[in-house]
Order: structure tokens, then C-alpha cells, then sequence
């Protein structure tokens, strides 16, 4: 593609080219080889599954929103909103250089911040492509946490924490495993993050949520357990399978790269894995509590994905069957357990699902990997690798993200006043309801006839 | 004047009202609520922890009419609601002082 | 792309390839040939069309869940989303091979079950990836049933009725058509399944729905038909632009090909006939009923999709409108047609959409298809074909489905009870309101300002 | 790719292949050129692009259906889902000729009505796909209108206003600016249409708003002007959050081939603008509301998107984050402009984020551009260019816009009566209300739990 | 004490609340409801079959009051929330046995 | 009988349900409605311009009980509902002509 055609494009000319330039075109683009169209089809790849993956914050929210109270809404809205607005800025700003920049003896990255001094870098797509994907990454991580410590958590307190780990925490671990750091050179696998996104995300919400505490009446005076359900299971839904959408691009996009053969065995391995989650999620509460349970089967498509991201190229169809059915499995008694034992409040499952789910799926290539795998016969190395990966990131995000919650909650407090939790965040923190036909709301004089709430459909 | 307030199913609204409807009888408020009495509701679980389901859905229909209805419509809506299983609900009678049609400001009998 | 960086993508090092590899990559691409280029876009392509195809399961779950009412949302839910996780798993181990394994006489595949034994077979894209994109597409058969039979269909009869979908009544019929049996030996042509996944749903509902039977007061004691409007038309509408959206997937990435020059023209045709059909719907429903029905006009849309669908690749634009057109209208008087004279009580529209459209539209490639068409000189041989071809598919279906709902009526029942039905399938089969402030839901003992509810809003 | 395969494809064996033709494919696609497999390439990035920007009239549903009440929701989709559809019709049989056909004097295209006609033309991509890409931002700048208009607009005259902007309005800016027409000449900088798309809706959006009138009681007998929230913002954040994803379609599509190197900094410089204005709303409503207000910040996201749709191609990504920054001030400061100083009611606040927004983006461009913008050097001459474009197509939009409205009043009235409009307009033009559970419907026998709207949650 | 119970067009609330507040009477309780009397609704289709739309939104609002204001509310009331159309409305007044205020314990008078 | 009518907190439903339960009392009716009174609500903003949210959440539970028992009921409702900030919410007591149990048809204090 001629430099000609690109500066007509950057005036603004775009498909204009008519009837004067009528057969040029096509000329044009035979002096293209096979190398730069080969270039060109992995930034195309690798952008297109970033937008995917930025699609899967529409998910998060949907499903945050609808697995929390009506009264909440808006606030965890606007949490999910802005973690993927300032997480992209500040991973541009700080995460990016600390994740991929010269690294410094495995440990962190030194250079890139703003993505200035990172002209020598070659990311086998263009650098803006490559931040763009990571950027979309990085604010899935911070997103996790949100729906954990929703109904309770001072917004303030919540962009915060954002900050924090879109800029050192995650950007740590990424250069760790994919930025050249001490993991990748240990062997780790983690091809598209269960660890490195997820884990981080879920051993984070993990601390924010104890440190944050339970919900208002979420355990009773005598430590029994308090169901506090979903104002809107229709948007979970409308999450999880928008969440699913996006991790095909997740997944089959962290090949960075468009002809990378292995790109239509890890699609498979993605929906194979989650649909065995869901299946036997699905299963389990039916067989545990005498009804399927439709929340937990929703988290279990989820903790199956996490849990075949690390394994998505390496494991088998069959083994991803397999990987996605003890996912499935492991979400129902890890909710159970952090919810019924641990007392830890996690109003959306992400604990388990990511943190959960995240450690298994990264221990699960060590046991499903073809290649390597214990099961493939490839002895116990790899999978003592693999936990040692998971042990080393979960000390790590757990260290900083309580030093970051004990120092937000030093600086501006981590909690709403119990009266405004009761009230709602909504009204409490921005002044209005997600559904508009506000408590008592007599702004203007003109009624209306809300159908929507009228009581009785018969 | 009476007012008759009786909570009963929802299923059952179109039919009181068809019944009452026939027998000349249009005016009426109606409030979608909840409640409990014999009938208990049930235990259900979500993600794993139990939550009782013991306040149910009723509706509550009020018609003010003059005192000389009031048998004869509480035999209509008891005989249009009646399933016979408990959860049927309640009809209850009050004395209502007057009257006032918005519109016209008729009182009374006259602006029901 | 060499060997070298495939396995660096395997371990986990995505991306990674720094400042020590700086300009290695480029001269890498550099080795790849044309043709290798092309596979792999085709292969991108084919999965990009079905991560698309994946996506229109949100679509059916939000039309199915706004179409419906308030108290069976869970439950609808819960039949889609098991719908595309279990009839995933179940193409991959069945289906698969019936549909696309060695032919036994042009009736019926035997071999690929788990996918095993398929070495030899070229899809034109790696074996995975095409998997991948049918077995979206055997799910999106599957969850047309839902729609028909929703509001009254036991779970665990539902979920039986899936198997046997994407195990055996799609796949045969898959085989007779896009696997090389008997129909497409005839000629028949169905571009990308008006008549193989869309009358397969849409006869499969018909049958459920009529042996299920109505809906408790949808038909009066005299035969009257009283309406039962859906509880939340914007989940339908969002529902249908999320189909519509998939459905260029599903329609333009049925060429399995990324370099196949009828791309575009097939873009082009399947948003005029959606679009044309559309304003068709509309426009009779207000001619008809007085006012622009919005619930028949979002199924237009649909109807002019499914419509297209057989043709997308042969007929020109203008033929795409006259197809829609048409579409739009015949869905009305289908509609109306099944639900007043037949008194068969389809929630949503699916017989109506899928079952008429879906054969429409096949037979309209015998009418339009500007190479062989009736109204472009070709003669009625095509349409003879065609219309055998919708005909021996609705009979197989219905046989199949027919004895299948019997079986299921037998071991599990096909219905709930009336007092489940009145109550909602939400709470008698899974325990759980759609929407979170349950009838007197008392779990716990914090109130909260459902300002969602607020009775006035003024 | 040969002729063979496709006419295979036509026949409806995709995917065949089989046995028989195991190995010949791969070979088969060995034939192809890089030249062709490049002009694929451009081709499916424009198509895929394309989709993306289909699926904005998702977003803009939600957006719009959230954001005001929910007894005009049914009418307000009904809007959305007519746009989209006879958009696209109209703008194949009309616009699309005026836009891009052979131009008279720089002002209008004259020929390719019906796409006939233009068989010598070359667009870089097919004429379908270019076709296509084109319709679907026909059909965006069209559906901004009705944001602006709703809760009070005839839908009839709405429908008829359609018309008008899908084949005069845009068609005529389109051929200014992007057909090769006087703008374009000039060397004005619009590269994906903050102008061209986003100020045509915008400016008609303003002509409408203030022609119909504000909604009854958004100002009070003394000009106080209240406040009329949105019935659903879950809805508005999804439909923001679609729009967002849509718009990667929106402005990295529109380089019209997948093989331009500025793609990837494309979509580095859009996420960055959007993430930037998001945080700029929330802060700048925080400091002067003293909460920060989710529907401003929603709308600050659209902002940052639509100002930096002009420049993406030509801003560097410090430059993208100042122009999200200033689009989401802006923003903030000109829905108070328009609402309380000028008092034209704009329910989903579509005049400040397209029109003024747009406006500023391409200005912006004389600003920030790195290669002519007065902060780099460029002096001012890119900027007065930018400046008379924007005037330029400012007074067409408004003057064609007035006369529209003017005349569609005097021919079928412009606004429902005030009783249709106190009760709501989906009663009155569709008789339907958008959730079931209809004020006082009785249609059927049967009773249900409405637990969605079951008064106390607790 | 008497309980003053209006039903009246969801448009009125705001005038209606704004003119008692004017006459210095702020405590309340509002309920949404549904209703019908002379006023029928309509019949409209949906996918071609019809409904009937015939219980139509209201508010109800529920005052306690003195005795001596009954007659001054009334009149309040009426006036703010009259349109002249059919639908607008009725008041029904009830006798009150007694009141407490729960967060003092007060009765009677003092309670309201 | 008398009717006991309750306007309280929603956030106290689930601790007077419990407390009337203990006292064998489990017939009521719950409706979910919004009130205003001493407590008057506030001022936010949307989009830059100002809205009251004046008229607060709140629930109104009846119960329809035998005589003896008013003072009683009453007594249990105030303790549990009682959080002492302004905006706790009134007790009314109305008297009841009769009662029917659908049911039944039982009449009376048998009703209830
Ligand atoms: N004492 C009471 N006061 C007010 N409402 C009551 C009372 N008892 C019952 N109800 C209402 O009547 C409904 C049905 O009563 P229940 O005792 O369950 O069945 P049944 O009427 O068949 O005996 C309850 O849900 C509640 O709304
Ligand atoms: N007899 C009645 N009992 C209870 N409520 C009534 C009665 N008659 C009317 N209403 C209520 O008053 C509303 C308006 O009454 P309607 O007769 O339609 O008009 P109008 O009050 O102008 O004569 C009805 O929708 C209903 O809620
Ligand atoms: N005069 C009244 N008539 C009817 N309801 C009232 C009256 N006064 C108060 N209420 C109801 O009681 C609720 C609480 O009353 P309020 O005066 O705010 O607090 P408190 O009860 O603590 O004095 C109000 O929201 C309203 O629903």
C-alpha cells in the first residue's frame, strides 16, 4: 500500500478514489507482499480481539449490576465505568512501561512510560496494537474486584485501588510471565492469563472484600448466612454470554498474531471448556441443593473459561472437557466455601471464579498440557512450575493489595456509612436512581402512567 | 356507605372483576401487595444459602358501595375467588364516613 | 511464521520477543507464502463469523426472556444457556460425525464421533475451527425450540429434547444438505441454512409447541385467543439487533472462505431483506391492526434474516428487498395464521420466524437466485428442487421431533404442573425471581429503598 | 481462490469438500496472489468494521430507551429499529448515488441510484461492501435525531424525517467531504465523520428539539427547568458501552483497508479520547454537582469518542487524551448550555455529544494534528479549513433540517397530543406498554406473581 | 381523627402535594394503584389479538388528620387535583380509632 | 376487630415480622408504599438540574386482629420498628365491621 493512499486516507478522503482513480486501486495493492499482508492480518487479529476484549466490560457490568441490589446500580456502574476509562490511561501512563519495558533483573520493567522510549521494541505487531490489547487486559484484571466488594465499597476508595493495580500490580505480574521476567524463564505457562489476569483480579478481590467486610445483613448475629439476591438475573445472564463472547477474542487473540495455526484448536478448547463448566455447574447445584441454581451456573461458564485460559493451546479437546468440568465444579464448592466458612462477602462469585477457578486452570496445564502435561505423561515438572507460579503471584497481589487497601482506607476510608448502605449507593454517592422512577421523585409536575411498576399483570 | 377490601390471588382478579362487572358493579381500586396468614411460603436456596419465601402475592381490591350491596357482593367475590386451598385470602367491611366524586363534587351516595 | 515463535506462543510468552529480538519478526513473516496467508485468513474468518454466530445466543436468550413473562425469565434463561453448552458438547461427540463424517448412502454420516478418525478430511479450514463454526450453528438450531414451548416446558424435558436435536434430527439433515448427502447431490440449494438450522428449529417447534400444548389462558373456554404480552420489550429488541448483528456471521461467514469474492454481496443482501422486511412487518401490522405492532415488526426483522438466509449468495440486491418484503409480510399472517387458526401457542414468533420464513426463503432462491432462478429465465427446475427439499426436511423433523417430545412426555413428563405454571417456572424449578426483590423475600433483614419499584414516578 | 469453489458455495455444499477433495484445497488456495488476498483483506476489515458500526444502533437503542421514561420505550425502539431499516433502504436507492456518485460541480453525486450505474467506480473494496459500510453510517447519523426528540415526536413524522436525512442531508455532506466534493478539495481533515456523521445528527438533532418543543413539563411556568430521569440507566450504560466497541468498528474501519499501518494507532487513539473524556465528565460533575453523575459521564464517553473521530488518524496519543479531555468538559458544559440557557430539551443529551462534540473534534484536528495542527507547528491554515467545514455543513444541516420539520408539521403534525403524551406514547402509537405487566391489563385469566414488581424487597 | 383517602390521576400528585403543603399539611403516604370506575380504558392488539386495557394507573394518598381540617383538605384536595374529565377521582373519608408515632410513642393528636 | 395499620422502614420489615411471629401473630398484608411527614426528604441533582426526592420508601403493613389484642400488637410493632431518628413511621388503628375467609366463608373473628 502505497504512502500516497495513506495520506489521502489521513485527509479525511476515506473510499473516495473515483472515477479518476478507477482502476488504480487494485493495481496498488499488488505491489504488497506476502510479509507486510502477513503483518497486516496479525494487527488486525490482535485489535480485533482487543475489541472483544474491551466488549467484556460491557459483560462485567451486566453481570455485576444484575447480581447486585437495584439500589446499588448505578454506583457499581459507574465503578465498572470508570475502571476501564482510567485503567486504559493509566496502564498507557505507568503499567505498560513496568509490564513490558527493559526489564530489570526479571523483576519489573523500567522504561515506556507514556510508551516513550520503546522505539528498539518490536512486538511483532505495531506498538500502539500490542499496548491497545495489553490496555484492554489490564483494566479486565482491575475489573474483577469491583463486583466483590460492590454494594459497600466508597467509590473513591474503589478508583483508588484501580490506580494501584493498573499500575503496579498487574504490570508486575504480566512482566513476570509474559514480559520476559523470572516465570517465563522458569517454564511458567499462562498462555492467555489465568493467573496473570484473572488470579490477580480474584486474589485481589479476595482481599478487598475481607478487608472491606461483609454487607449489611449479609451474615446474621449468630454467623448464619443471609441469601441477598440479584435485582436482575436477565442482565447476569446477558453478561456471562457477553463475557463468553469476548473470551473467544481473549483467548484466540493472545496469539498476537492471525496465523498462528493453533488459533482454531484454542476457539474449541474455549467453548468446549466452558460449556462442560456450565454443564456440570449446572449439575451439581441441581444434584447439592435439589434445583439447578441459575446464578451459579452463570459463574460456572465463567470459571470454566478461567480456568481453560491458561491451557487454551495446550491442552486437548478432550482435555479441555475435562479442564472445564472440575472448573464447573470447583466454582460451586469454592462459593460455598468462601461464602459459608470463610464469611468472606463476595456478592458476585469473583473470588471464586477468577481467583479460584484462575489458580486450578494454571495448575490444570501442568496435568492437561499434550505436551508436557502429568497426564501426558510429562512428569511432575511442569506442574511444579505451574505452582509455583501461582504461589509466588498469589503472595505477591496479595501483599500489595493490602497494603493498598489498609493505605486507602488510612487516607479516605474504604467504607460507605451503614445508613447509606441501607439507603443505597446510588442516591448516597450519586445522587440518583438507576431506575427513574425515583423514590418519591417529584422533580416535575406531569404523571405518568408507569406501566412498568403498575402492580398488578394478573 | 362500605368499603369492602378483599386480598386474594392474583390469578383470580379478572374473574372477580367479570363477576362484579355483571352484577353492575365497576368501580374499584385495586393494589397489587403481599401476605402471609396460615399459608407459609416456602424455603428456597440461592448460591447455596437458604432464603425464605413466606410474604406472597395477593391482590387487594377496595369498593366503596352502599350499605345495602355489601352482602350481595361479598357473595359475589368470595364465590368468584374461591379455589378452596388455603391462601384464598380475606374480605374485610368498613364504615366509610362520605364520599366525594372529584369531578363533580357530588358526596355521597352519588359519587360512587 | 516459523516453528521457533509458535512454541514461544506456547509457553506462555505471548508477545513478548523484546529488545533482544528487536527486528526479528518482520524478516520472520517474511517466510510465509501467499497461500498460507490465505488459509489463514479463511481460518480467521470462519471463526470471527462464528465467535458472531456464538453471540446471537445472547440475542435468542434476550428475545426468548422479553417475549415472555417476568416469572419464567430464570427459566428461559436456563434453557438457553444450556442449550449452546450442552449442544456443543453434544455435536462434538455425535453430531459431528453424522453430519460430516463418511457418508453411508447420502443419508448419514459415520465417523468422527469426539471428532476421532477425521485425519484425512479437508474442510478448507483446520478441522477445529470448522467444527467450531458448526457447532454454533447446531446450537442455534436447537435454542429456536425454546422460544416456541417456553412458559409451560419442564427443564429436564427441554434439555432432553436438545440432545436429541444436536445429536440426531440437525446433523442428518446437515448431512443431506452441507454434507454432501442426497439434497445437495440434487442440487438443493441452502447458502447458509434457511431450511437446515432454521425450518429444523422452526418445524421442531412447531411440533413442541402443539404437544405441550397452550399456555394456561392463552385460549378461552369459546376458542378465544387472549394476548399475553411479553414482559420487557427492550430485552427483545436488544435481542433482535443482537441477531441481526450475528447473523452477518452467520450468513456472510457460511462461505468458509475470507478471500471468497461473494463476501460483500452477501452483507449487502442480508441487511436489505432483514431491513426491507422490517418495514414490511410494520407496515401491515398498522394497516392491519391500526397501530405499528412493535412485537411483529422486531420478529419481521428476524423473518427477513432467516428469509435471506438460503439466498444471501445468489440472489442480486433488488431480489434481497423483494425477499424481505415478502418475509416481513408472510410472518404476520403466520403469526396470526398459527396463533388464532391453529390456536398452537408460540410465545415468541419461532414457528412463524424460522419454520415459515426458513422455508420461504428456500423456495425463493428458486425464484430469485439470479443464475437459475424462475424470475431471472432459470425455469422452475431449481424450485422443484428446492421445494423438495423443504418438504423432505419437514418431514424428517416433524417425524423425529414428534416421536422425540412423545418419548419425553413419556420418561420425564413435558409439563409442569398448573400451579407451577401460575406461580412461575422461576421459583418452582429453580428456586430464584428473575428479579431480585422476590415476592416477599425475607433472607435477610436489611430493608432497602427498592426505588425500582417506587409505585409513582410522577 | 477458484472459480470452481465458489460456484460450490453457491450450490450450498459449504464447507463440503470431503473425502473426495481431501488435499486439493490447501493447494487450491496456493493460486492466489498477494495482491488478492490483500484486496480480501481490505475487503473483510471493511465488512467487519461494518458490522461493528450495525451494532451501534444497539447501543443507540439502549441508550436512548434508558435514558428517558418507561412509557415511551416501546416508541422510542420502534424509532431506532425504523431508522436502521429504511436508513439503509433509502440510502441504496437514494443516498448513496448523491453521496458518492460522479459529482456535479463538488456538490452532489448524480448517479448510482439504486447502486445502478456505477460499474466503473472502484472503492478499494467491492461496491457492495463499500455499499454497505457507507448505509450502516447513514443510518448513525439518522438515529441521533431521535434521542433528541423523543418522549413527544409523532412517529410518523419521525419516520418521514428519516427519509429526508438518509437521502438528502447526510448524502450531500458525505459528498463534500468524503465523494470528492468542494470540502474535500479544500483539503478539510473529517477522517471517520466527526462532521460528516456525527454534526449532521447533532445539528438536526438541535433543529428538532427546539421545532417539536420541549417535553410537557421539563420547564415550569417561571423557566425552572426540571429534572426528567431516564427510566433504566443499566440500559444507557450498556448502550454507551456498545457504542464504544462499535465505534473501534467506526473509526478504524474507516481507513477502508486492513492493510493500513495506521490502524493500530487508530484504535490506541480512540479508547484513549473515549477513557480520558469519561474521567473528565465524572470529575467536572463531581466538582460542580458535588457527585459525580453517571448520565453525564456515559455521555462524556460518547463525547470523547465522537470528538476524536475526525483525528484519529492524525492526533498522537497524548494529543487523543487532551481531545478526550476537552470533549468531556464540554460536554458536561454544553448539555447545561442547551438546557438551561437555551432551554431545548434534549432528553439523551445527543446535541452536546454529536453536535458540539463533533464540532469540536473537527476543530481539534487544526489543533492537535501531527502534521498541520497549530500546536505542532502547523500554523493556522488546517484550522480556518477545519472552521469553514464545520460552518459549512452547519448551515446545510440546519437549513435542510428547518425546512424539513416545518414541512412535515404542516403535513402530518409533529408531536402527539399532550393527553398521548402524559399517558405515554407506546399506549398511543403502538398500543403496547414496553413491560408486561400492562397498567391494568387484563387480557387473560390467569393470574401471575409479578415478583418483578413485588413491592418490598427488604 | 379521620383518615382521608383521594384516588386521583398520577399527573395531579405534584400539584396536589404542593397545594397541601401550601396549607401547612406535609405528612402523607402515597400508593400506586390501579383502578376503574365510569372511565373504561380501551381495547387494543398485541400480535393481533386483542386486550383490554381497562384498570387504569392512580395514586392513592392517605391522610390523617384532625377532625376540624376534613372538610379545608377536602376542598384542597378537589380543587388541585380536578381536570373535569372522567377519571378524575374520589375522596373517602374514615373514621379514625387512634394514632401513635413510632419513634416517640405518642398518641392521639400529637401523633400526626 | 380492629385493623392496625403500620407505616415503618422497609429495613425493619424482616425484624417486626419476626417479632409478631414470636407473638403468634402471622396474618398481615404488605404493601410497599412512599410517604412523607417530618422527615422531608432532599435535593440531588441530575444532568445539572434539580429534583426532590421527597416522598421516602416506606412499608404499610395491615393486620386484622380481635380487640384484645390491639394494645398488644401495637406495643410489639413500635419496639421493633423503632430506630428513634425521625422518619420511623405511625401506627393507625381503624375498626372492622367484619371479616370473611374466602376459604371457608367463615365470618367474624373466626376470619381472621
Ligand atoms: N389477620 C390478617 N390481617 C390482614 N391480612 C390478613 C390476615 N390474615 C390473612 N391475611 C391476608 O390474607 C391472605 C391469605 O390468608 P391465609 O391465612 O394464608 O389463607 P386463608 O385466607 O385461605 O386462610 C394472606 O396472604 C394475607 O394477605
Ligand atoms: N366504588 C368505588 N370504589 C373504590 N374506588 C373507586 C370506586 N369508583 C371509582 N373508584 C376509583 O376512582 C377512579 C376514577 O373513577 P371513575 O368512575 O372512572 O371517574 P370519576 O371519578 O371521574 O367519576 C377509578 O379508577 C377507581 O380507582
Ligand atoms: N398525617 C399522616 N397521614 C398519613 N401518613 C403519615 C402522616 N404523617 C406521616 N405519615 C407517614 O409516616 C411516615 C413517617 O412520618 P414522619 O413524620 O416523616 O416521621 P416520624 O413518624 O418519625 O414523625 C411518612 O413517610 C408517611 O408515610
Amino acid at each position: 500500500m502505497s504512502k500516497k493512499w495513506i495520506n489521502l486516507m489521513r485527509t479525511g478522503l476515506l473510499g473516495v478514489l473515483f472515477w479518476v482513480l478507477a482502476g488504480i486501486a487494485v493495481a496498488d495493492t499488488g505491489d504488497i507482499t506476502a510479509g507486510e499482508i502477513a503483518f497486516a492480518v496479525d494487527t488486525l487479529w490482535t485489535l480485533l480481539a482487543g475489541f472483544m476484549v474491551f466488549f467484556m466490560h460491557a459483560g462485567f457490568t451486566m453481570v455485576e449490576t444484575g447480581f447486585t441490589r437495584a439500589k446499588n446500580a448505578v454506583n457499581i456502574i459507574m465503578k465498572n465505568i470508570l475502571t476501564i476509562s482510567s485503567g486504559v490511561i493509566i496502564f498507557y501512563a505507568i503499567g505498560f512501561a513496568i509490564a513490558f519495558g527493559p526489564s530489570l533483573g526479571g523483576f519489573i520493567g523500567t522504561k515506556g512510560f507514556g510508551l516513550i522510549g520503546l522505539e528498539g521494541a518490536d512486538f511483532g505487531v505495531p506498538l500502539t496494537g500490542f499496548w491497545f490489547f495489553q490496555a484492554v487486559f489490564a483494566a479486565t484484571a482491575a475489573t474483577i474486584v469491583s463486583g466483590a466488594v460492590a454494594e459497600r465499597t466508597k467509590f473513591s476508595a474503589y478508583l483508588l485501588f484501580t490506580v494501584i493495580i493498573t499500575s503496579i500490580t498487574y504490570p508486575v505480574v504480566v512482566h513476570w510471565v509474559w514480559g520476559g521476567g523470572w516465570l517465563s524463564e522458569l517454564g511458567f505457562v499462562d498462555f492467555a492469563g489465568s493467573t496473570v489476569v484473572h488470579s490477580v483480579g480474584g486474589w485481589s478481590a479476595l482481599v478487598g472484600a475481607a478487608l472491606v467486610g461483609a454487607r449489611i445483613g449479609k451474615y446474621g448475629t449468630k454467623g448464619e448466612v443471609k441469601a441477598i439476591p440479584g435485582h436482575n438475573i436477565p442482565f447476569g445472564a446477558l453478561g456471562v454470554l457477553i463475557l463468553w463472547f469476548g473470551w473467544f477474542g481473549f483467548n484466540c487473540g493472545s496469539t498476537l498474531s492471525g496465523t498462528d495455526e493453533a488459533i482454531s484448536s484454542i476457539a474449541a478448547t474455549t467453548i468446549l471448556s466452558a460449556s462442560a463448566a456450565t454443564v456440570s455447574a449446572m449439575a451439581i447445584t441441581w444434584l447439592r441443593y435439589g434445583k439447578p441454581d441459575i446464578s451459579l451456573t452463570l459463574n460456572g461458564a465463567l470459571g470454566g473459561l478461567v480456568g481453560i485460559t491458561a491451557g487454551a493451546a495446550s491442552v486437548t479437546l478432550g482435555g479441555s472437557l475435562l479442564v472445564g468440568l472440575f472448573s464447573g465444579a470447583l466454582l460451586v464448592l469454592a462459593v460455598e466455601f468462601i461464602d459459608q466458612k470463610l464469611k468472606i462477602d463476595d456478592p458476585v462469585g469473583a473470588i471464586s471464579v477468577h481467583g479460584v477457578c484462575g489458580a486450578f486452570g494454571t495448575l490444570a496445564v501442568g496435568l492437561f498440557s499434550s505436551e508436557a502435561g502429568l497426564f501426558y505423561g510429562g512428569g511432575t515438572s511442569l506442574l511444579a512450575i505451574q505452582a509455583a507460579g501461582v504461589f509466588a503471584v498469589g503472595i505477591w497481589v496479595i501483599l500489595i493489595s493490602f497494603l493498598a487497601f489498609k493505605l486507602i482506607g488510612w487516607v479516605v476510608g474504604l467504607r460507605v456509612s451503614p445508613e447509606e448502605e441501607i439507603e443505597g449507593l446510588d442516591v448516597g454517592e450519586h445522587g440518583i436512581s438507576a431506575y427513574g422512577n425515583l423514590a418519591g421523585k417529584t422533580g416535575h409536575p406531569i404523571g405518568e402512567a408507569i406501566v412498568a411498576n403498575t402492580p398488578i399483570s394478573i | 356507605m362500605k368499603k369492602i377490601e378483599c386480598i386474594f390471588r392474583p390469578s383470580k382478579l379478572e374473574q372477580v372483576k367479570e363477576a362484579l362487572s355483571m352484577y353492575g358493579i365497576n368501580g374499584m381500586t385495586v393494589t397489587h401487595v403481599i401476605g402471609c396468614g396460615i399459608q407459609k411460603g416456602k424455603t428456597e436456596l440461592y448460591r447455596g444459602s437458604e432464603y425464605s419465601l413466606d410474604l406472597l402475592p395477593k391482590v387487594k381490591i377496595e369498593i366503596i358501595i352502599k350499605d345495602e350491596l355489601v352482602r350481595q357482593v361479598i357473595d359475589i367475590i368470595s364465590s368468584a375467588a374461591k379455589t378452596g386451598q388455603i391462601g384464598d385470602g380475606k374480605i374485610f367491611v368498613y364504615d366509610v364516613e362520605t364520599a366525594i366524586r372529584i369531578r363533580t363534587g357530588e358526596t355521597g351516595d352519588d359519587a360512587i
